[in-house]
């Protein structure tokens, strides 16, 4: 991480587009992220593509092009690194906890990761078979709680819209997502999150047409620049 | 032409054959008659049933209204009400929420008279009756339209009542689409995802139907998913072909 | 009067006013497109006419004359039962349930009714076809099913648009003396394009042409003594229109000779001359009261005779006379015949058409 | 009977009505007119109108056969060949990453031939093809079926060979049916999102439909997802409406 | 020979065997479900027999007798133009359009086909339809432009259903007219009701009952001579089975006196009586050489007479005559007329049915 400033300086200019996929709780950073990388390097495109981990995986597996990969979670990055389709190893760039979440005027007068599970409020949160649902696992094992949800969603973006939508009194949800809805929701920290760290990991893949210009987004991501982006949307460091 | 047509069909046919071969034969009975599995597919018939039943409760009188009456603004109406074919399903979660959600327009009406609907198997129902609705009223229409109006004159002037003008003739009429329209609902319904997702949640037994399931099982096995798939194409195949068997053909073909 | 019918339909130039008494059966007759189906239709409540009213034995049928009491009775509540003109058989039941329809319409058990339908449909002569399909049926056999579910509905007020058209000679007959028997004493009106029909079947007639009434009177009368071309065309007869002279009538292709008859000098009147009254010659007929030079248009065999049409009249001739004349189109023959074979009476319509 | 439809229209535009009152009007042209919105836009409108013309042309030959025709099997093949209606989305998407995929049935030959179809804009306009086909083959073979075939044979009897009846009495009959089938298919090819995303992924001006792109704002932006939602809305009521003007009702009703 | 058909169809009870030569202009007569449009529908190729075998010209039009050379000519490459009973006219086009789609179909231009169009709609008095979408026509209307396209297509064979039956009494003379005219050295095949049409259009007629033929041959001589009743009724005589005696004939209700005839005593024997030579009598008639007792069935007023139908025979009395003799269905009464009023005939039918 510490060579960012010379490679510019001796390696020829970079040129031409590549195809980054990115988890979806990625698409305002990696946006944001994607534009400074072009300015830096005028020549170079970057295309998008967001969606759930494991639907990128999927999608990688089945041949869709594309040169860098950003996960939300270790284990979608094992398995594509099982699938002989990364390049190298992947390098850890984030890292995301859970939050409570409740409406902004906080009806059921939620304070503790434990009043999730008083009777009558209504809480949902992820189904454990996907990233956010194992997290809340953790977190509900290591505060000894046991959470009676009115759902397990299949993603924690749905998690937030319960909430959003005010139709749950709380949720449990990423900083990052927390961050991410600004006013529209209140987060609530609780000291049990720190059981259940969530890293995000990065990697180029060997499929990639462009392997200079897909090594330096990874390095800009994991560089100053890409640090002091992630950490304004709320990510901690690897 | 006839080769066009079996493009066509083979566009159709080949994806759903490859899905078959992914299947993984061997574990297929473990893998769909795992507790969720199971406790999804009921769920599934259940509020399809249930949504198919409500399609025509609710879409007959309004195929008959739009199909023969005018009324100033009709075709806006009838615009409109086939809006939910068009519209992303996740979308018409979005828009169910905002009308009968705990802050949706009719929230605070339905809150007072105690009727929650959000998390329930009920909100399942209203989300597929949602998407389901204007394929019944579709077809319906249509064949309406076509039938014409010249058999129930006839019947009026033999003396029956509009009802049952409606009752033995009209609707015996359009039965062919009606079961039809009912078969196209109950399998949108039964493959209703995004609205269910956005409207009702996911909660094993409660809200949490086939499709849904399938989606989970994908994260962690994507074995399991094929394999539930192929039971809710089973199962979808099964009806439609149930259905139409009893369906000869459009009534008074030559 | 138990009908008083009276209303307009710009979009198909109908403008008619028609009386029916109560067990009167009225026919309507009339070229194509005269609007006799309209009319029908309009009394059944199928279609909505501009403006006009029926009253219906003291009912209003509908009164759309803008005034205040307007009023629109849906065609069930009317009593009226339509024949089409196309049989329009409900295609999903058999021709015994078709007939059946009506009178469990009417509130009448499943067998009763159906009792009934069986009845109906051995007036038609239809009973073997009881079970069957309207999809299996042949054009004759529907329309016979037709009749019987229209007459099985037993309505006040009966409408049958061209009822035998499409039966056969041997069944036609049949139908008609069945018809004949149950109009008796009901109120109905048959649209016909058969004289036969308006002869066995009808009290009085009605002649329309171009939306309008032409004609009316008592079936004989009109029949007998037609104003109207179509009518005279439809009876059989020669008609020509012209005025009172001393000695007969002035047409426009000259003088005809005819009987005395109390008509004023200069008066619009008719003549109707029967074609076989007719004499047809290639040389002039001095003998004849009338001797006029016409140009054959075209020969029609009839079963016994023959039918020569001339420019302006028709004559009947038998084969015989036909072979010896030698006829053909465009040649110039004189047809002759006697001033009593003339029936001279006024042309003018009467004034209210009833 | 106007009640009950009356319910049932109002639960449809209840919830769309509601969506419109959660709009931010206030930056609606903002949010609607970002670069990546527009793009959005313009590619489903392409990729919708090339799924419409690929429908139109299997889907046509293929009602023809199925209701012109009688073979073994037919009821089945029907069946399968409606099966997309049901199928959730991304069930869709996985069967046809099966057939075309990489590693698909398909797959080797295609890369052989140098075709690589997944995740390009071919992939969407095939994914949008697959959901709407069934929308097309269904209203046509019911109308051709109303239809029946006495006006074809008496064409046959003037001397018409069978291209030309086709031509100028089956279409023209069956006008109504196709145009509102090509509609149909047009509005689902325009709200397709399941398949789009698994067959195709969601990149930007390449394969990110707009129904990608409002589920993608979704989670970064409810109010742009909601603002392009009304946008989708609008487009489908828009060519739904333009279209049926034209269409004065079935030819030749009484 | 130009057609030689001959087809069965088991399904409609069909078994029928057909020649018409080149030129020739045959009527299917018969009763509703005879099949006589079962037989056009074959021979234009709409409908499948179960088997049997068809030539035109030389030419197969199908062969489904099991054998190796089967074959099936679709129905646009059979030269054939059918006009169905009803008048299926494209909902979607107009008048014109339906009538020019036969020549546009033959590869004419479509200005040069709305020419020939417009000929035919004048021909068939409908120049003032020519705009109009076939669902605002009245029932003759449509008739009328249906015969137009017909005749348009101009085909080798032509076949008409019923082809006057909806048109009016004004307009009907004119297009059986123009048939004739068309027809004229053709080939057509016309299904009827109606005898003038057999008369003036057909040059042989063909009689069905229940899916078979019955009669066959010229014209005049079937109408003259009927064999079968159906025949009998149509031709409005009185038909009277038996077996030839000395005197007459032997029928079921007993002797008939009839002039000589070279028959030979014992064979079967049909006699034809019009009803107009037949008189009514309340009181049996000795100075008649037939006296025949019968029940009154009913009565049918008709344009010149009345005729009494009884049980047995009909008879035509003048209005007159009925009103003096004051008839009621059921009364007993008794029918006289000469043997030389007798036309009688081998009843056998020709053992070849051509
Ligand atoms: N649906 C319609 N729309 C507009 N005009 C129509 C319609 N149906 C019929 N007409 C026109 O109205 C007039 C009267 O038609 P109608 O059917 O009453 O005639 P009709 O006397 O029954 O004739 P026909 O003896 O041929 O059955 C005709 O000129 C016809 O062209
Ligand atoms: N689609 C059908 N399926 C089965 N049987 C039929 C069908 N159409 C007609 N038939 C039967 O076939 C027989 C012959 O019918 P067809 O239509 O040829 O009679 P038709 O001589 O034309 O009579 P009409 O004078 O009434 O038109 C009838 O007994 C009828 O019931
Ligand atoms: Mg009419
Ligand atoms: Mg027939």
């Amino acid at each position: 991480p510490a060579v960012t400033g010379t490679s510019t300086n001796t390696s020829p200019p970079l040129s031409g587009s590549i195809t980054v996929f990115a988890a979806a709780s990625l698409t305002g950073t990696f946006t944001e992220l994607a534009k400074r990388f072009e300015a830096k390097h005028p020549g170079t495109t970057v295309n998008l593509s967001f969606a759930g981990s494991s639907e990128l995986v999927t999608q990688l597996t089945a041949g869709a092009p594309a040169d860098v990969f950003a996960s939300a979670d270790a284990r979608n990055m094992a398995r594509l690194t099982a699938a002989g389709l990364v390049d190298g190893e992947p390098v850890d760039f984030a890292t995301n906890t859970l939050e409570i979440v409740v409406p902004p005027a906080n009806p059921a007068s939620i304070a503790t990761l434990a009043d999730l599970a008083r009777p009558g409020v209504k809480t949902v949160i992820c189904q454990a078979k996907v990233p956010c649902g194992s997290a809340t696992v953790a977190v509900e094992k290591a505060a000894g709680v046991t959470i009676t949800p009115v759902s397990e969603e299949l993603s924690v973006t749905d998690v937030l819209g319960k909430v959003t939508s005010g139709e749950a009194d709380a949720g449990l949800v990423y900083v990052t997502d927390v961050k991410g809805a600004g006013a529209r929701v209140k987060g609530i920290p609780f000291s049990e999150s720190g059981t259940a760290v969530n890293t995000y990991p990065i990697a180029a893949l060997t499929a990639s047409a462009r392997p200079a210009v897909s090594a330096a987004f990874v390095r800009f991501v994991v560089g100053a620049i890409g640090r002091s982006v992630l950490a304004a949307a709320g990510f901690g460091a690897p | 032409m006839v080769a066009v047509a079996a493009v066509g069909a083979l566009f159709v046919l080949l994806p759903l054959a490859a899905m078959a071969t992914r299947v993984d034969w061997a574990n297929f009975l473990a893998l769909v008659t795992s507790e969720s599995s199971v406790a999804a597919l009921l769920l599934s018939l259940r509020t399809s049933v249930a949504a198919t039943a409500l399609c025509v409760v609710l879409g007959v009188p309004m195929a008959l209204v739009l199909a023969r009456t005018t009324f100033w603004g009709q075709r806006l109406v009838r615009t409109l009400v086939l809006l939910p074919l068009v519209l992303p399903p996740v979308i018409g979660g979005i828009a169910l929420l905002a009308a009968f959600g705990r802050q949706g327009l009719l929230g605070h009406t339905l809150e007072l008279l105690g009727i929650r609907i959000a998390f329930s198997t009920t909100a399942v129902v209203l989300a597929q009756t949602f998407v389901a609705l204007p394929f019944l009223v579709l077809s319906l229409e249509g064949a309406l339209r076509v039938a014409g109006t010249r058999y129930e004159a006839v019947a009026a002037t033999l003396g029956a009542r509009p009802t049952t003008v409606l009752r033995r003739i009209t609707l015996p009429l359009v039965l062919p689409a009606l079961l039809s329209g009912a078969v196209l609902s109950f399998a949108r319904a039964l493959g209703e995802f995004g609205a269910t997702l956005t409207f009702a949640g996911s909660l094993q037994g409660v809200t949490r139907t086939l499709p849904l399931e399938i989606y989970l099982q994908r994260e962690t096995d994507p074995n399991a998913a094929v394999a539930l798939s192929l039971v809710l194409l089973v199962v979808s195949v099964a009806v439609v072909a149930l259905t139409l068997r009893t369906v000869p053909g459009p009534a008074g073909a030559p | 009067m138990t009908l008083a019918f009276s209303a307009s339909l710009a979009a198909r130039g109908f403008d008619v006013t028609l009386d029916v008494a109560r067990g009167e059966t009225v026919a309507i007759l009339g070229p194509n497109g005269a609007g006799k189906s309209t009319a029908l239709e309009i009394i059944a409540g199928l279609l909505r006419p501009d403006s006009g009213h029926a009253e219906w034995d003291g009912t209003a049928l509908f009164r759309l004359d803008g005034g205040p009491r307007g009023a629109w009775l849906p065609p069930h509540r009317r009593g009226v039962s339509l024949l089409a003109q196309d049989a329009l058989l409900f295609p999903h039941l058999s021709a015994l349930d078709n007939v059946a329809f009506g009178p469990r319409s009417a509130g009448v058990g499943t067998d009763a009714a159906r009792a009934t339908a069986r009845t109906w449909l051995a007036e038609v002569e239809a009973s073997d076809l009881a079970a069957v399909r309207p999809g299996r049926l042949s054009g004759g056999q529907a329309q016979r099913v037709a009749i019987a579910r229209a007459l099985a509905a037993d309505p006040n007020l009966l409408l049958l648009d061209e009822p035998l058209a499409a039966l056969d000679a041997a069944v036609a007959p049949t139908i008609r003396r069945m018809l004949r028997r149950v109009l008796e004493g009901r109120t109905a009106i048959v649209v016909t394009h058969e004289v036969l029909d308006a002869l066995t079947l009808a009290d009085r007639v009605v002649v329309m042409n171009r939306g309008v009434v032409v004609e009316t009177g008592q079936t004989r009368e009109v029949l007998e003594r037609p104003r109207h071309p179509f009518t005279a065309e439809l009876a059989g007869l020669n008609l020509v229109l012209g005025t009172r002279t001393a000695g007969g009538m002035a047409a426009d292709w000259g003088e005809l000779v005819a009987p005395a008859a109390s008509i004023v000098r200069g008066a619009a009147v008719a003549a109707a001359i029967r074609p076989s009254a007719i004499e047809v010659s290639l040389e002039p007929l001095p003998g004849r009261d009338n001797s006029v030079p016409v140009t054959v248009i075209d020969l029609e065999p009839r079963g016994d005779s023959i039918r020569v049409r001339a420019d302006s009249l028709s004559a009947d001739v038998s084969p015989g006379r036909a072979a010896a004349l030698d006829l053909a189109p465009g040649d110039r023959v004189f047809f002759g015949f006697d001033g009593e074979d003339v029936s001279l009476y006024g042309s003018e319509r009467p004034s209210t058409l009833r």
